[in-house]
């Protein structure tokens, strides 16, 4: 048991600190702490600057970018890079594909897709939902049939986050139908300009257009986008969504969201409110329950697989993440009814965001396996129930 | 106590119903009708003129119907079931309470007929940046010129502040207090931009710069009755958000039997039926604590900010948890603006916006907790 | 729609205010407001009086001591009770028991038991549950077969409710071991002196003897204290049960607990403390939405058939019923530690009582149909998931 | 930052958990041993100081062990998790610390090292009528007698206040502040009843009738001292609550696994696993902030106080869940006395008694919010 830093990780901690509020730009992270949605640019760049110091994929291979730190420190930089307002790497180039080329995929597709992954020269989606395969993922039913040295994929995608900047996507597909759902799937690398590839919007609660659903007809796949071996798809995703569930805790931006949110209390005269400061206090503890926990559960992970208590992090993580944005939504109070009003309105910008980002993060619980996923997990893996 | 209808009550209740049920009950149509200016239907709120439902609550001497609380509650509660964006709660109960309240003869025969009959729209531009719910205004001033007053300040959020032919405004007095004045669409120095609401309404911006505007009846200090008249819009609101909430639960059962996920449909799952049947539950007593609260309204109007206090509270609580876990439940799709769950859930939260959340509300009630010894409902 | 009481109903509530407040002594009442447990002798007492003036079943049929009352009226009775400070009538007499005998006895078994039961002659005791049969009460396994006139009784009923006080027992015995298991359980009565019938106590957490365990061995029960027919005790149970969730949901007895922790907060320096305040407002409301659910559902079971909603009642009684228990031990704080030290503590008696009624009352939840059969209730039967 | 322990205090956990779980394992035992007096098993105390755990925070030459708040924390999880009901932490962790704090090396000399031999019970008498956990002390009054001082006032609730040996007793100064006396067991003018908590401990009413007592150390106003020592006080009850906490986890998960309704086991509900996996969460949540508490009282003394309050906080919240839903998922027999489930909600509340309940700890965070920007924890 040991509270205090040691002297290299406080000294890396204060590095990071020091590299995420200079180099990155504030126009870009301002955006982020103004809960603004970034546009594909702002993305790209912030991605790329971390790439060239070695910080947007440490938890991946030495040989393809990776820093081999410890668990702490993989923590302490998702931390200060929420704290600062960074946008976190795009999840699905350096936690989800990237990592699963890494361990899964030839040499040949490592070297053309690592790299390029790594620096968001490619900007990934996830083809995995489906309309009728959402919680109950293995029942997919877009098809890969092997036709020479291509394969042809049928069927639709949903629920496919900033599809609509895609340059590739990683795709679950049936390849053999007649076997147990799960002994099936496939893991496939598209080219989103293929032909007979469509990508359509989906207009969300909230008004914003952040998911897309994607069609495939007919569309022509060269085989050696296979990655790892044909109908082991599945263990792959396992492996992948494993590793989503640990960066899907977000701690750090919570933190900050709740940092800003007394500001935005004390600024409509509610920080002085008992009930108010109460509740504020309440969610403090509770995000420092949740950070401290972060921090036990990295620890305790060190073989690379994740412990089961990142269901843990999953669950509790979007909740309060809801829970801080609803306290915006209360404090912003009749102003929040301006939301699209722009910049033509008094209300500030803060109590604009309050109301789209409420109904926003209803997502949190439900994508990237629901908090009933979570409950699963932890009652039958933890518990034996 | 009785919670009752009587037949001519239920009557209403079912030609509304027939109506906004014909018009909104597919929901793409209403998906289509907020997507467009002004936000709503006229054609629907002609037809709900002619039917006497924008009459309701006033005397028929100022060209209305002489119901009270109870049938204009049936009203918003339909209206709130198939989430019609109609501006009935705003322009008829709050603004046009306010006009039946204080104006003198000539201007409620001025503003009220044409209301009823569908003819104006009215609306009442309360909020300023910076207010949260109370009765009074501070950044719009009253500056007397000549016989006449002119109003400066700007107004935000004003309920369909743009398409309102007519504006009740309130607007701090140069003596202190807080007037109630009567602002024509088109008077000189009004200018007004709109935006849309979470839940496809409509809000603007409305500036005065010296604004010719008459005070509404004798003038002088309206607070308590601006108070009044929003309680009684907290009341006809939270029969809104019933109609809203019970289809919320309706549409969340009827997809947890029909939606499949591991070869089972979702109410085979026991931890989701549960949580319906903890809405159910919240839902029943929304219920109770509105119809009481209309009640009061109707009965014993001095308990009226007592009563609308408690059902507000009520409905901020049970609209949070069942607009929250109506998506939950329904999962991804629930996310959807093609699908209508997510629409309820943004109009709960709407409603708690323009009339006071729930921390609101408990804080309001908090103060007074020590004033008596029980809550009787029975009176 | 009408809020105001008629004339009629005011004066009806008028004078059972009266009546509960000056005929039922104040030495009863006391106790019930201090949340003491009661006598014997008390609870024999009161419901004496209040069977003398008519108010013990007024919800019985009229030649059996009813009053024809209007679900309204029955309401106000009960809720000025509870207000009083009025133990209500044995509900294994008043509301199990005696309808059951009602609805369905012979007239000779009516004539024997229902003045006894209505006057508290007979302290009724309830045998339905069995230790392999909490919410699954079909599964009951207490045998009782037929030997000439008399069945002959084997097993073991639980949580039997103030057994210890009890002259009489009705049971759910099973009659039939060959068809499906609601098909063969009788209704039948049972002298406790009877030979072979032990009453055991169950130690409860809250350190009181308020359960018990019975015991038959060999009982021999005359044939005619069947109630009904044979083999048809699983529909006299349903009728039953369906009668004590209404009368379970404690509204009234709530209300005034609440009312009296005001006082408390009062005393402790705690009802200016805003989150206090908040906490009681808060209950106030919940109890005031209960309370109208409870009048208008009422009004809706005028069939004498209890409404789907009483789940409700049940479910949301028994939840407000422990938070006001939880607000008393918030409110006891440190005193509460004295709970078993008596008049020699300083601490005054509400907050000793504080710690064992909390713990007591997480039996609400538990007895008389859990809370999750009530939420399986609400989910099937009215909303058909 | 570390959550790892290291081999030795492994090994502490393992020779602690053995004893008292030899002991206690049968949870008869524990029923029986809190039915008779002293409450607890005087034998096991015994144990307890050959092991040198009756010792663990005392510097060596007081004739303690020099371990720190990591340690002790182990022993009273141990301690939790088997309901023992040795008074560990009411002895060593708050009389013994204050003994240790304040002491002169005298009184050091004669507390300390007889409690940590097991030879004396030392307690701490504090609360008051009225008090809610502050550390200052009003219905007892010290008056100057000649050079010595004399003590007149009644404390209630004190934990084992009739079996202890020697008493810490605080008292009001005449010229204000609150001084900490040491009272022996034989006094003149003590008297002292006893009685049960809700857990099966030992709670007693001391009345003091002009009763002699040696101040602590210097003297003077102690309050700052009693103030921290409650507050080691609860970052070591934390730990033990922990315990408690995570034996009704397991006893739960037990349960569901075994008991059949319905012709299945009740893990078979998906209503109760999701609830059983909130309370898993609660659990290790409630884990962490007491560890990082724990830590931090022994590296970052100055921030004792904010971290023992955020873990009592976390602690009565999950206390609450988890000491009513534990019985809830058991049904009726979660209810009765011979089961083990309801002694740890039990016990969960009378550690919140003694050391406050989460409103009171919610209430002193609220104070504090705008203070910080943020909570940091990262040292």
């Amino acid at each position: 048991m040991q509270l205090k830093l040691s002297a290299e990780d406080a000294a890396f901690r204060e590095e990071l600190r020091t590299f995420f509020t200079t180099q990155v730009p504030a126009e870009i992270r301002e955006a982020v702490l103004a809960r603004r949605e970034l546009t594909k640019d702002q993305f790209v760049q912030s991605q790329r600057i971390l790439n060239a110091a070695g910080y947007a994929v440490p938890h991946w291979p030495v040989e393809w970018g990776g820093r081999n730190w410890t668990e702490l420190q993989r923590h302490l930089w998702h931390e200060e890079m929420q704290r600062a307002g960074v946008p976190a790497p795009l999840a699905f180039n350096a936690s989800m594909v990237g990592p699963v080329i890494a361990a899964f995929g030839s040499q040949e597709i490592k070297e053309r897709f690592l790299p390029a992954t790594a620096n968001l020269d490619i900007w990934w989606s996830q083809g995995f939902s489906e309309p009728d395969a959402g919680s109950d993922l293995a029942s997919l039913r877009t098809t890969a049939v092997r036709d020479g040295d291509h394969f042809v994929v049928n069927g639709q995608k949903t629920w496919t986050t900033l599809g609509q900047y895609g340059d590739w996507i990683f795709c679950l597909v049936r390849t053999d139908a007649e076997v147990r759902k799960q002994a099936g799937i496939s893991f496939l690398l598209i080219d989103m300009t293929s032909p007979g590839l469509e990508v359509r919007p989906i207009e969300l609660i909230d008004g914003g257009h952040e998911v897309n659903e994607v069609w495939f007809t007919d569309v022509r796949v060269p085989a050696e986008n296979l990655v790892g071996e044909l109908n082991k798809g599945w263990d792959y995703a396992k492996f992948l969504l494993g590793n989503e569930r640990v960066g899907v805790a977000p701690v750090g931006a919570t933190k900050r969201v709740l940092a800003e949110a007394k500001k935005w209390a004390a600024e409509v005269g509610q920080l002085d409110d008992p009930l108010t400061a109460a509740r504020i206090a309440e969610l403090e503890n509770d995000l420092l329950a949740l950070e401290l926990t972060a921090v036990r559960v990295a620890a305790n992970s060190a073989d690379g697989k994740p412990h089961p208590a990142s269901s843990v992090l999953k669950l509790r993580g979007t909740e309060l993440q809801q829970a801080v944005s609803e306290l915006a939504l209360d404090l912003a109070g009749p102003a929040g009814l301006s939301c699209f009003a722009g910049e033509g309105a008094l209300a500030p910008e803060w109590s604009r965001r309050s109301t789209p980002v409420y109904l926003n993060l209803r997502k949190a619980s439900i994508y990237g396996g629901s908090n009933e996923v979570q409950r699963q997990i932890i009652a039958r893996t933890i518990l034996g129930l | 106590m009785d919670f009752t209808f009587d037949d001519e009550q239920q009557a209403l209740r079912e030609a509304v119903r027939g109506l906004v049920g014909k018009r909104y009950g597919d929901y793409e149509t209403r998906r289509r009708t907020v997507a467009g200016e002004p936000g709503f239907d006229e054609e629907l709120w002609q037809r709900l003129a002619e039917m006497g439902v924008l009459g309701l609550p006033f005397a028929e001497e100022d060209g209305g119907v002489g119901a009270g609380p109870v049938e204009v509650g049936i009203v918003a509660e339909e209206l709130g079931r198939v989430l019609a964006p109609e501006p009935y709660v705003a322009a008829v109960v709050l603004a046009g309470g306010l006009a039946a309240e204080l104006g003198t003869p000539e201007q409620r025969s001025a503003l009220i007929g044409p209301l009823a009959a569908g003819e104006t729209l009215l609306t009442f531009a309360h909020a300023e940046a910076g207010s949260r719910w109370q009765p009074t205004a501070q950044a719009v001033r009253a500056e007397r010129d000549g016989d006449g007053w002119r109003l400066t300040g700007t107004k935000e959020p004003v309920p369909h502040g743009v398409r309102a032919d007519q504006l009740l405004v309130s607007a701090a007095l140069p003596d202190g207090g807080t007037g109630l004045f009567w602002v024509t669409g088109d008077a000189e120095g009004l200018s007004r931009t709109t935006s849309r609401t979470i839940d496809g309404g409509r809000s603007a911006r409305v500036d005065l710069e010296r604004c010719p505007a008459q005070p509404l009846g004798a003038g002088g200090d309206a607070t308590a009755a601006i108070e009044r008249a929003l309680h009684a819009t907290r009341v006809a609101a939270g029969n809104q958000a019933v109609g809203t909430m019970e289809s919320a639960l309706r549409i969340t059962a009827g997809y947890l039997t029909s939606r499949k996920q591991f070869g089972v449909t979702l109410n085979t799952f026991q931890a989701l039926t549960f949580r319906a049947a903890d809405l159910y539950v919240a839902l029943e007593l929304t219920k109770s604590l509105v119809g009481w609260a209309t009640m009061v309204e109707a009965e014993d109007p001095d308990s009226l900010a007592d009563a609308a206090t408690r059902a507000s509270l009520q409905v901020c609580r049970a609209g949070r948890l069942i607009g929250q876990e109506a998506i939950q439940l329904h999962g991804g799709i629930g996310m959807t603006a093609e699908y209508a769950i997510g629409a309820h859930t943004a109009h709960l939260v709407a409603l708690e916006q323009w009339l006071g959340t729930g921390s609101h509300h408990l804080g309001a009630l908090a103060v007074t907790v020590a004033d008596h010894a029980e809550v009787d409902p029975i009176r």
